[in-house]
């Protein structure tokens, strides 16, 4: 098993009467892609900012490579941060914005520059070395950010929504490129984001925060396969609840279901295995490569359902809006959840 | 001339003085005698000669003057000779305090009418001495009213300067002695001072006059006054500063006003100030009535008013200088007038007055030109550094 | 804008023009000749050479002085003090501005004097140049903490966190982030100690023991010498060292954030 | 540990901001006229004296009618010129904002004797109220100038458009949102000109005439009356406890400032 | 046929020497949800704005329901605008900030209460009237902006990236209820956004910006379908390019070809009508409800495939990574991209 890059224990905080973070647990293995996923407000960022160093706990301990760090001063620990707005110094070029980390380490000169250089060509900036932050476009200045702190070789690098106010396409091919990146130097990486989509595509695991705690620790496909609670079903992907009546009528049982949209069958498809429910197709949103159908069960509830358009014509697709159609799922697709249960149990059954 | 701030001494005369014989006053008619009070009256002066109880409730020579006159009084300042006698000239005042350097051009520009001395009572009450003088009078006709006058001190603190001085050497030959203590008035008319000083110990330099300079005798003075930079510890503009200044010491030896002097001793420091022997500088005012005035009545009103013992003396103990009214003395608080030297006729004539030294020199000298304020205050400038 | 092109320009362009006459010789009246004479005396006269020096150093010390005093205050309130205590010092920074500057002059005053306060704990300079640096400091100190607090409130907080972050200590962080980002700031501060001090006679008077400044001198010219002329020609020093410096700082950025 | 330096620090700045001040509040009840040190008694008589001084009370209202004049003429010339300049691109805006500030960045000497000097010979004006606050109101725009084009800046133009986009026209949207939410920052630079102006003793000095005096030009005076010394004191006393009340009510109506910045 | 909501005619706008928008024309339909896509800097804004007279043309001509509008103020155009960062009166609560554009109209007192809760109702916001803008999260505030301009019953209704500053979760769900309430009003909506997804879900005909140009206009499935360019293929969606030599290799023609991720079959799906191409799964990204597998193609490009998490488990989807596969695709799935073809050509096809 991988060593420890980042252990947090019991990490509280508290600003005035508002408790950010509230009794996080949580280890992150040495190179791995670790995301934090949650709403705003959830505490990713106060949990980031102790890990740095720039907010102190209430309680608790950060440990990093196994030392306890709590108390040390930014500049004291091994980690580096990519800040939501880069953080940027506007009066150095770019070249001087990476070479600072090193500048005040006292590297010599000539192998300062030569691994700023080199830190800036493998973000792809090295012919925009003497520009000002200010003459360069966001997705160029994320990654100035990015060599910035990567040419210090740390141990951990921290991410706080770095691609946050980045356009979409832009955000895509950072994703890929990041990821890429992350591969390459094999250190690492805390990710916060506020995008399912984004933690999904890119993380080993991820943590998912509520109101300061955290709801589950997981895979990608285990956090989207096995939701630990309603909250991480709705907040990950699209949930599709059935509960209380619905849940009786459709599936027999009384409980919180979750059924994802593309597991969710329709029409001929349906198999003979299937669990069934008839409804009425509400609406149709095409989305280019998939559609969705939302289907109004005869029960109450409505369902997401997720069809890629593999085959077919686009009108066939509309065609369906306003149609009684049948839907159905394997019964292993519907995913129990138990409003009970704690993501702090679940973190610990996904540790182990 | 007055004691606020620095601003004395501004400005040009007109023409020479009489010995020159270049200069007869405009026919200006003089008043033969007195009617009805028209009402109003405006009053052009240095400010400190006519308050109204303002400043401070309990000085007031205004009010009285209104209530017993009718002529209701309005008041303005004017900070520089020069500020006098360009607002003169625009006619909308009815009299003014003028100052030596100042009544000579009214008197020239025909701005001023001759004083009809016999409709004022208290002219009467002058010193004598003060009556038709260079900067008051022409060819023996008054132009005004003399009101105060004062001369130019040396002061010095008796714990710290042993033994006491007698002449102004102590500042000037021997300043020295008491280096970066010594103190000086902090005007270009300043070097007047030292043109006397020389006057006296250097009769080669053939100073008559300490306001007529030629280049030379400029230079010797400005000279003088550079050696004595290097001793004084700072020019003194205002009271405050320089009774401060001796009180806690930082100046023990200098040129004050009798004002000062008394101040400081009130105040508790150790000081004397006399008049050497030498001489002085020093100032006189005299109050003159426009020759434009609608208010010719008021305006005699108000010169024979602040004249008057009473107001003469309210004035000079709130201004710090000798009452021109010998009857104002009787008025006065115990001592002031001893200590003000009124009246005293060999000290009045110690004083060379304040006059604005021009290119003509006022010693009647014509061989060469005279250095103007401008040049002195160029010097001044040069000696402080 | 007409208001200010034709007036004050105007008056700036009257002030220069009659920089190159005369006044006659009875003193006061303008010959309106045109001459060089004034700034002829201006540049062969050791003196104005000597004051022009010492005001510009005096104006420079002072500068520094009150950027030195300025910066840690300002940073304090900016990023230190809550928000509730960063009002109550931005009122305590403007009070002093409603007392009367003479009053504070004179209370300097009072301060230097021998058996003073600051003489009675041995820490007086006496009148004279270091006395009237202080006190102008102390005078224009405001006007270099406002512009030098509102300057670190717009720097973001994340800049002084990366720098941190990337290893630089305090000291560090100060003098490669916060000073760099803060200097067009700094500058804004330094026009009004610079010029108020290059314009300044009053308080030289009042603690400068003998000495003279700038303002002296053209206040001296101008009333009482009432040598219009010569007093623009002197004016001239302190309006060319000003551009000097206003076009020297204007790339900074400053001018905008005055 | 560096913030607690920093608060020594502070603490000792203000500690120097204030013992001066502390100094002009004790020498107004000191008993001896030229602030002798350590005072030799306590008197409550400069006060009374004060309090019965006509002259202050009149130099005070002629200030405050000058600063309040002035303050008004460069609130709505400064709010003018920040508008232009924000709106219109025209060529000279560096060189006007240049302009702008030069009365303040030239030395009041300069300022006042230019001023004066144009007053009396070019356009051939007595010096006197007129002038003065006319020479005020010229170095007090750019504080209401500064602060104005800040706030609009910050603004940029998406409420006023947003205003227009609703129906409202140039005037309607000036009055209803430009000018509201520019408020809390003229505040700003009309209490700063406001002081500015009712301190200011070197350009008055130059363009009051004599006839006209102002707080500093009848405190200048009084210091060099005998008696008066310790009374100015007292006024200065007065003041700056009086000024607290503006500046605390300014800086409360600024709060709204923090909820300008978060609304955006 | 519809009438016209707006016609622009020739519209160009330079900023110096930048052309931000050059020769536009464009007729966008009464009552219809028109959106207008394109990357960062491509003009939209300046469209837009041109449309609500806040920028005037430097050549061209706006038309509104049939009336020259060019040279109009804004306030005497009978559009309004929600703008991106919403731009409400801070200093106004929410019914002042509702009521603002019918007090400047002066609508009476009553009426205009009256309306403005009417429409806070509409967008859900009924009780929060009395509330600052600052005192409202990032989704309320959007709905304070839409009901302040929907509140004047404008005959178009401008939306400058309104949904931009939303997290996703929020954005998804603002996004199905502005189309409702589009469809319950009736207004046209002319709808800025660089986010292609958004576009193809909400509008009835989309408009590809390039360069200040339109590039293309069409409703989402035919845009998505059939895209004129291989910018326009490469905007929306993703584009799976082959050209040149691979091209020719794979396909068998020369030209520009683009088959869209979720037209691509994988494996033993394959079918026997199908064109074929032998290659290596790169990587496969999971992103919960779908995969994508990328391929690369021995004879060069990587294809992205997109296949939805029908059923089978993540484990075997990732086990494909490194595995040689089959890709396959129906043939008429192959879109030919004639890079000549100028996109106002298919404008004017698409409207005929
Ligand atoms: N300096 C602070 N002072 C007071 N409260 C704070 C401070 N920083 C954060 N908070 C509060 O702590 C809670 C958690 O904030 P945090 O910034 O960690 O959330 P987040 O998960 O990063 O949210 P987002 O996605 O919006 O960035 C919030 O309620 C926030 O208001
Ligand atoms: N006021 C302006 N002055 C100068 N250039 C401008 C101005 N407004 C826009 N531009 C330029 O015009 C071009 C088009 O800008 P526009 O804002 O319309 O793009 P956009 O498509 O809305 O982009 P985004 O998605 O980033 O909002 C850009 O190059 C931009 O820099
Ligand atoms: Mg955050
Ligand atoms: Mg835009």
């Amino acid at each position: 098993m991988s060593t420890t890059a980042v252990e947090l224990v019991g990490l509280s905080k508290s600003f005035g009467d508002v408790t950010a973070v509230d009794g996080v647990d949580l280890e992150i293995r040495d190179g791995e892609f670790f995301s934090m996923l949650g709403p705003s407000g959830s505490g990713k960022t106060t949990v980031l900012r102790m890990i740095a160093g720039f907010e102190q706990p209430t309680s608790g301990r950060v440990h990093l490579a196994g030392q306890d760090v709590t108390g040390r001063p930014p500049f004291a620990r091994d980690v580096n941060t990519v800040f939501q707005d880069y953080a940027l110094f506007p009066h150095m070029d770019v070249l001087a914005n990476v070479e600072y980390g090193l500048r005040v380490k006292k590297v010599p000169r000539a192998e300062r520059r030569e691994r700023a250089t080199a830190a800036l060509e493998a973000v792809q900036l090295g012919d925009l070395a003497a520009r000002r932050p200010t003459q360069l476009s966001g997705g160029q200045r994320q990654r100035v950010a990015l060599a910035r702190a990567l040419v210090n070789r740390p141990k951990v690098l921290l991410l706080d929504e770095p691609l946050g106010a980045l356009d979409l396409k832009l955000r895509r091919s950072m994703q890929l490129e990041l990821k890429q990146i992350q591969r390459d130097v094999g250190i690492t990486f805390v990710f916060v984001t506020h995008d399912q989509e984004e933690a999904l595509t890119m993380s080993d695991r991820i943590a998912v925060f509520r109101d300061g705690r955290i709801e589950q620790v997981a895979a990608p496909a285990d956090l989207y396969e096995s939701p630990a609670s309603p909250f991480v079903a709705g907040f990950v992907g699209t949930s599709n609840l059935l509960e209380g009546e619905a849940a009786h009528t459709v599936l027999g049982r009384r409980g919180v279901f979750s059924i994802r949209p593309e597991k969710i069958h329709l029409g001929d498809e349906v198999g003979d295995d299937d669990a069934t429910a008839p409804g009425v197709v509400q609406d149709v949103v095409y989305l280019g490569s998939v559609n969705h159908y939302l289907v109004e069960l005869d029960a109450g509830p409505t369902l997401t359902v997720l069809r890629q358009n593999l085959r077919g014509t686009t009108h066939e697709a509309m065609a369906l809006r306003g149609q009684r159609v049948t839907v159905g799922w394997a019964p292993e697709h519907v995913i129990e959840l138990d409003q009970e249960r704690q993501g702090q149990q679940h973190q610990e059954l996904e540790e182990s | 001339g007055t004691s606020s701030g620095d601003d004395d001494g501004g400005g040009g005369g007109a023409t020479g003085s009489e010995e020159q014989g270049g200069f007869t006053a405009p026919d200006i008619e003089m008043a033969e005698s007195l009617g009805d009070n028209e009402g109003t009256l405006s009053v052009l002066a240095w400010p400190g000669y006519a308050e109204d109880g303002s400043t401070d409730k309990s000085v007031d020579w205004v009010t009285p003057f209104e209530e017993g006159t009718g002529c209701q009084v309005e008041v303005k300042y004017f900070g520089t000779s020069d500020e006098a006698v360009s607002l003169m000239k625009s006619g909308q005042y009815d009299v003014v305090s003028a100052s030596g350097d100042a009544s000579l051009r009214l008197i020239a520009g025909g701005d001023v009418a001759p004083v009809n001395t016999d409709l004022i009572d208290n002219y009467a009450d002058v010193w004598s001495f003060l009556k038709d003088r260079d900067w008051n009078s022409v060819d023996g006709q008054m132009y005004g009213v003399p009101h105060g006058y004062g001369a130019n001190l040396l002061m010095y603190n008796t714990d710290e300067v042993d033994p006491a001085p007698t002449s102004w050497s102590s500042v000037f030959d021997d300043a020295g002695t008491y280096s970066g203590k010594v103190t000086s008035y902090d005007s270009p008319i300043y070097i007047a001072d030292a043109a006397l000083y020389l006057m006296n110990t250097q009769p080669d330099l053939g100073i008559k006059d300490p306001y007529s300079l030629d280049a030379d005798q400029l230079a010797a003075a400005v000279d003088l006054l550079k050696q004595q930079r290097e001793h004084v510890g700072e020019y003194w503009s205002d009271y405050l500063k320089e009774t401060q200044a001796f009180k806690t010491g930082d100046s023990v030896i200098g040129t004050t006003w009798q004002v000062i002097a008394n101040l400081a001793q009130s105040e508790g420091a150790t000081v004397e100030a006399f008049l050497p022997d030498e001489g002085s500088t020093g100032w006189s005012d005299t109050w003159m009535v426009s020759s434009k005035t609608e208010a010719p009545n008021c305006a005699y009103a108000w010169l024979n008013h602040i004249v008057s013992p009473e107001a003469n003396a309210a004035v000079a103990e709130w201004f710090g200088e000798a009452p021109a009214n010998e009857k104002a003395c009787d008025l006065t608080s115990d001592g002031f007038c001893e200590s003000y030297h009124a009246g005293d006729e060999a000290y009045a004539e110690k004083i060379h007055y304040w006059t604005t030294p021009i290119e003509q020199c006022l010693d009647g000298r014509t061989d060469v030109t005279c250095t103007t304020y401008q040049d002195w205050t160029q010097a001044w400038t040069e000696i402080k550094g | 804008m007409l208001w200010l092109g034709v007036l004050y320009l105007g008056s700036l362009a009257a002030l220069f023009i009659t920089s190159l006459w005369s006044v006659d010789a009875f003193g006061g009246n303008i010959e309106r000749i045109w001459t060089l004479d004034n700034y002829r005396d201006l540049f062969t006269i050791d003196v104005y050479r000597t004051i022009t020096v010492r005001t510009l150093l005096i104006a420079a010390a002072v500068t520094i002085i009150d950027a030195v005093l300025a910066f840690p205050v300002a940073l304090y309130m900016a990023k230190v003090a809550s928000p509730r205590l960063q009002r109550i010092l931005v009122i305590a920074v403007l009070t002093p501005l409603w007392a009367s500057y003479l009053v504070k002059a004179y209370a300097w005053r009072g301060m230097f004097a021998s058996g003073g306060p600051l003489d009675a704990v041995g820490l007086s300079p006496g009148y004279g140049l270091a006395a009237t640096v202080l006190t102008l400091s102390y005078l224009w100190l405001p006007y270099m903490i406002l512009p030098m607090y509102a300057g670190l409130e717009r720097l973001p907080n994340s800049l002084i966190e990366a720098s941190a972050d990337l290893g630089a200590g305090t000291g560090t962080t100060m003098r490669r982030v916060v000073l760099p980002v803060l200097f067009p700031a700094a500058v804004a501060g330094s026009i009004f100690t610079f010029s108020l001090t290059l314009g300044d006679y009053i308080a030289v008077k009042i603690v400068g023991g003998a000495n003279q400044m700038l303002g002296n001198v053209v206040y001296d010219s101008f009333l009482t010498g009432n040598n219009l002329p010569f007093a623009a020609a002197v004016a001239t020093i302190p309006v060319a060292a000003m551009l000097v410096y206003l076009t020297a700082v204007r790339r900074t950025g400053a001018l905008d954030s005055l | 540990m560096t913030r607690s330096v920093l608060l020594a620090f502070s603490a000792l700045v203000l500690l120097f901001v204030y013992a001066p001040l502390a100094l002009v509040v004790l020498n107004s009840f000191n008993t001896s006229r030229t602030f002798e040190w350590p005072p030799p008694g306590f008197t409550t008589k400069w006060w009374s004296a004060a309090v019965d001084s006509e002259g202050a009370r009149n130099a005070i209202v002629v200030s405050l009618e000058v600063a309040l004049v002035a303050t008004v003429i460069a609130l709505v010339l400064g709010t003018m010129a920040a508008l232009a300049l924000q709106r219109f691109r025209f060529f000279g805006r560096d060189t006007v904002s240049l302009l702008i500030i030069l009365p303040i960045a030239l030395p009041g000497v300069v300022t006042g004797i230019a001023l004066a000097n144009a007053f009396l010979t070019m356009f051939g004006i007595e010096l006197g109220m007129l002038t003065l606050v006319v020479s005020h109101a010229t170095f007090c725009i750019v504080t209401v100038f500064n602060n104005a084009i800040a706030r609009l800046r910050r603004l940029g133009g998406n409420l006023e458009e947003a205003s227009m986009d609703l129906g409202a026209g140039t005037f309607r949207t000036f009055w209803s949102v430009t000018l509201p939410m520019m408020r809390s920052a003229l505040l700003a630079g009309a209490l700063l000109s406001f002081a500015l102006s009712f301190d200011e003793i070197i350009v008055t000095t130059f363009t009051a005439g004599q006839g006209i005096q102002t707080l500093p030009i009848w405190i200048y005076q009084n210091l060099f009356r005998p008696n008066q010394a310790p009374v100015v004191n007292v006024v200065a006393a007065a003041l700056i406890v009086l000024s607290i009340v503006p500046i605390w009510l300014s800086q409360k109506l600024a709060g709204t400032d923090e909820s300008v910045a978060a609304a955006r």
